[in-house]
C-alpha cells in the first residue's frame, strides 16, 4: 500500500533530484541562463566601464542583471512540464505542494549556481570596491531566496498561459520589485559603510510572506 | 433611477461647491481643486484593488464564477481610476514643482499599483478557458495581496531615503479648512458610489458574456 | 475668477457626459438581459 | 495482498468545457472488487470521467467521491490510491523507461523503488527495455509503459483509458491477464469502445453525453 510519502519530504527530495538530473541531462536551462547572465553583464560593463566610485549604480546594475537572469530561467521548470505534458504524471505521484516545493528548491539551487558565476565576474569586470562580505552575502542570500520564491510561484502560473515565458517578466515584476528595491538599497549601503539591518529584515519578512502565500496557493495551481 | 439622479446632482453640486464655496489651500492656490479629483481617484484605485482581491480569495474558496466577475470588473475599473489618479497627480506635480514626475513616494505607490493592475489584466488576457482564467488570476491576485503593502508603503520610503528629494514636499499634512474637508469627503463618497455603480453594470456585462459563451 | 468658472463648467460638462454614457450603457445591458 | 475496499460514487455529476456539456447528471456507485466498463461515443466524456475519479480534474458541479476502507479521499491526495493510464499520459523523454518508473516509485514513497519499477516492467513485458530512452519506444511499448506506471504501487483503484490502444496480440493477452488477476481484489474502471476490452467488465456505465447515464 502506498505510504503517506507522496506529499512528504521523500516526494520533495525525489522531485528535486529529478529536476537536477533532467537539467544535467538536457543542460538547456543552465546554458541559457549562464549565457544570458554573462552577456548582459559584459554588455553592461562594456557600456558603462568601471564604476568603482559609484556604488549606487553598481548596486542597481548587479540586481538588474540578477533579476533578468532569474526571469530568463526560473519559469522553465514548470514550462517544461506543461510543454512535455508530463504534468499529469507528476500530479499522479505527488501532491501539488510537494511538486512546487521540489521545484522551488531546484530554482533556488539554480539561482545560486548562476550567482556563483555572475557575482564574482560582476565585481571584477565592474571594478567594484571590495564589498564588506558579511552584509553583502547576507543581502545576496536573503534577496535570492525572496527572488526565487516569488519567481517560482509566478512561473507556475504563467506556465499555464498562452504566452508562457513571454508574460513572465511583466507579470512577475510587481511581485519581485520589493525584493530588488530592498536588495539594491542594502547593497549600496554595505558599499558605503551604512547599515543593512532594515533591508535585511524587510527581505526576510517579504520572503517568508511569499513562501507562506505559496504554500497556501500551490493546491490551487493545477486543477484542470 | 432616483439613486442615479441623486448621484448626478450630488457630484455636480459638490463640484460647484469646490469652485465657489470652499477656500483655496494657501500654499497650493488654485491647484487645490485638482486634489478634489486626484485623491478620490486614488482612493477608488485602492478600494477597487481591495474589492478585486477579496473576491479573488472568495473565488478560490467557492469556485463560483460570480466572484471572478466581481474581481475582474473591479480590476478593470480600478485601472481606469488608477490612470486618472496618476495623470492628475503628475499634472498637479507639474503645476506645483515644475516636474511631471519626480518619484515622490505617493506617485511611486500609485505607479506601482498601475503595474499590478496591468500585470493582472495581462495575465487574464493570456488565458482562454473561463475556469482556468478565474483560478490563475485569483492566485495572482492573492500573491499581489502580499506584495502590495510592500510596494505601497515600504519601497517608496526606501527609494525616498536613497534620493532625498531636494524639492520641499508640501503634500505632507494639509491643514484642511473645515469647508475644504466637507467638499473633499463629499466627493470621496460620490466617487465611491460611482465605483459601485459602474462595477454593477460591468458585472452584469460579464454575466451576459458568460451566458453567450455557454449557449 | 473667470478662469475658475470655465474650468468648473468643463468639469460639470465632463461629469454630465460620463453620467449620460453610463445611463445609456446600463439601459443597453438591461435590454440584452431580457433577450 | 488484498487491496483495500474501494468504492467510487457519483452523485448528479456535471462537467462542462465552456459551452460543451460533457457529463450531465451522472449518478452511479461501484464498489470493489470488480471490473467496470465506461462506454460511450467519442466526446461522450469517458476520459473526463476518469480524470475526475483520479482527482486530476475538478467537476463543474455535483460530487464524485472515492472511498478507501470507508474513508473519503480528498481529490488532491487521491493519487495515492489510484493507478491511472491514459493516452495523454506522457513520460520524461530525457529519461529511460526504467528511470521514469523509478522516479515515480520514489516520489510515491514506495520502498525499494528500483525493485518496484522492475516488477511493474515485467508485468507488462517491458523488462528488457528498461534502459531504452522513452523517446525511442514504439507506440505499443509506450502504452505498456503507461500500464506499468498505473500498476507501480499496486493501487486499489485502477483507471484505464483505452488501455488496449496500440497493443499487439501479445499485449492484449497481457492486458486481459492483468485485469483478470485483479477482478476479485481490486476495482478496475476501463473507458473503452473496443468490445475486446469491454468484455472484461462485469458492470458498465453508458455515457450518452446527453441523457442520464444510469448503470446498464
Amino acid at each position: 500500500m502506498p505510504t503517506e510519502a507522496s506529499s512528504s519530504p521523500a516526494a520533495v527530495w525525489a522531485i528535486l533530484r529529478k529536476e537536477c538530473r533532467s537539467e544535467w541531462r538536457t543542460r538547456y536551462g543552465l546554458n541559457a541562463a549562464l549565457l544570458f547572465a554573462v552577456t548582459s553583464l559584459t554588455s553592461v560593463s562594456f557600456a558603462v566601464g568601471r564604476l568603482g566610485d559609484r556604488p549606487d549604480v553598481l548596486a542597481a546594475l548587479l540586481w538588474v542583471v540578477l533579476l533578468f537572469a532569474a526571469l530568463a530561467s526560473l519559469s522553465h521548470t514548470f514550462v517544461r512540464e506543461v510543454e512535455g505534458r508530463t504534468m499529469t504524471l507528476l500530479r499522479l505521484v505527488a501532491s501539488p505542494t510537494a511538486i512546487a516545493t521540489g521545484k522551488l528548491l531546484f530554482n533556488l539551487l539554480f539561482l545560486a549556481v548562476i550567482e556563483l558565476v555572475t557575482v564574482p565576474l560582476f565585481l571584477i569586470l565592474m571594478g567594484a570596491p571590495t564589498p564588506s562580505w558579511g552584509p553583502f552575502l547576507g543581502v545576496l542570500v536573503l534577496g535570492s531566496l525572496a527572488l526565487g520564491t516569488g519567481a517560482t510561484l509566478v512561473g507556475a502560473i504563467i506556465a499555464q498561459t498562452r504566452g508562457r515565458a513571454a508574460l513572465f517578466a511583466g507579470v512577475s515584476f510587481p511581485i519581485l520589485l520589493p525584493v530588488v528595491a530592498a536588495a539594491v538599497s542594502a547593497t549600496r549601503a554595505q558599499w558605503s559603510g551604512g547599515s543593512v539591518a532594515v533591508e535585511l529584515r524587510l527581505l526576510a519578512a517579504y520572503g517568508v510572506a511569499l513562501l507562506a502565500a505559496s504554500l497556501m496557493l500551490y493546491d490551487h495551481l493545477w486543477e484542470d | 433611477m432616483i439613486l442615479r439622479g441623486l448621484l448626478l446632482l450630488w457630484i455636480a453640486a459638490w463640484i460647484v461647491a469646490a469652485f465657489l464655496w470652499a477656500p483655496l489651500v494657501p500654499v497650493l492656490g488654485p491647484t487645490t481643486r485638482v486634489l478634489y479629483f486626484h485623491i478620490p481617484s486614488a482612493w477608488v484605485t485602492v478600494l477597487a484593488l481591495g474589492w478585486s482581491m477579496v473576491h479573488s480569495v472568495l473565488y478560490l474558496r467557492s469556485r463560483n464564477l460570480e466572484h471572478d466577475h466581481q474581481a475582474a470588473a473591479a480590476a478593470e475599473i480600478g485601472l481606469l481610476f488608477c490612470v486618472a489618479a496618476t495623470i492628475s497627480g503628475s499634472l498637479w506635480a507639474k503645476a506645483m514643482w515644475g516636474a511631471y514626475w519626480n518619484w515622490d513616494p505617493r506617485e511611486t505607490s500609485i505607479f506601482f499599483l498601475l503595474l499590478v493592475y496591468g500585470a493582472y489584466l495581462a495575465l487574464r488576457s493570456a488565458i482562454d478557458q473561463p475556469e482556468r482564467r478565474a483560478r490563475l488570476s485569483a492566485v495572482y491576485s492573492a500573491i499581489a495581496f502580499v506584495s502590495v503593502p510592500f510596494l505601497v508603503f515600504v519601497v517608496p520610503r526606501i527609494y525616498f531615503t536613497l534620493h532625498p528629494d531636494p524639492l520641499i514636499n508640501t503634500r505632507g499634512k494639509i491643514d484642511m479648512d473645515p469647508r475644504i474637508r466637507v467638499v473633499f469627503f463629499a466627493l470621496l463618497a460620490g466617487f465611491t458610489a460611482l465605483f459601485f455603480w459602474v462595477q454593477s453594470v460591468r458585472v452584469r456585462v460579464a454575466r451576459l458574456e458568460r451566458r453567450a459563451e455557454e449557449r | 475668477m473667470k478662469g475658475d468658472l470655465v474650468v468648473m463648467a468643463v468639469a460639470l460638462l465632463v461629469w454630465g457626459l460620463l453620467f449620460w454614457y453610463l445611463i445609456r450603457l446600463e439601459r443597453r445591458v438591461a435590454e440584452l438581459e431580457k433577450k | 495482498m488484498s487491496a483495500a475496499a474501494a468504492a467510487v460514487e457519483a452523485r448528479d455529476l456535471i462537467h462542462r468545457y465552456g459551452a460543451r456539456r460533457v457529463l450531465e447528471h451522472l449518478a452511479f456507485e461501484f464498489a470493489a472488487p470488480g471490473v467496470v466498463a465506461i462506454r460511450g461515443s467519442n466526446g461522450a466524456g469517458k476520459s473526463t470521467l476518469l480524470k475526475i475519479v483520479a482527482g486530476l480534474l475538478r467537476p463543474s458541479a455535483g460530487a464524485l467521491s472515492v472511498q478507501i476502507d470507508g474513508r473519503d479521499t480528498p481529490p488532491l491526495a487521491r493519487h495515492r490510491w489510484i493507478g491511472y493510464a491514459a493516452p495523454d499520459l506522457s513520460f520524461y523523454p530525457e529519461f529511460s523507461a526504467g528511470e521514469n518508473l523509478v522516479f515515480a516509485a520514489e516520489t510515491r514513497g514506495l520502498d525499494a523503488p528500483p525493485r518496484a519499477a522492475q516488477r511493474a516492467l515485467e508485468q507488462v513485458g517491458l523488462a528488457s527495455r528498461s534502459n531504452d530512452r522513452v523517446a525511442a519506444l514504439s507506440s505499443g511499448m509506450l502504452q505498456r509503459l503507461r500500464l506499468a506506471f498505473a500498476l507501480l504501487a499496486d493501487p486499489p483503484v485502477l483507471l484505464l483509458d483505452e488501455p488496449g490502444s496500440h497493443l499487439d496480440e501479445a499485449g492484449r493477452a497481457m492486458l486481459t491477464d492483468l485485469v483478470g488477476k485483479r477482478r476479485t481484489t481490486h476495482l478496475v474502471m476501463i473507458a473503452t469502445n473496443d468490445e475486446r476490452e469491454g468484455a472484461l467488465a462485469d458492470r458498465s456505465v453508458e455515457l450518452a453525453g446527453r441523457g442520464l447515464g444510469d448503470p446498464a
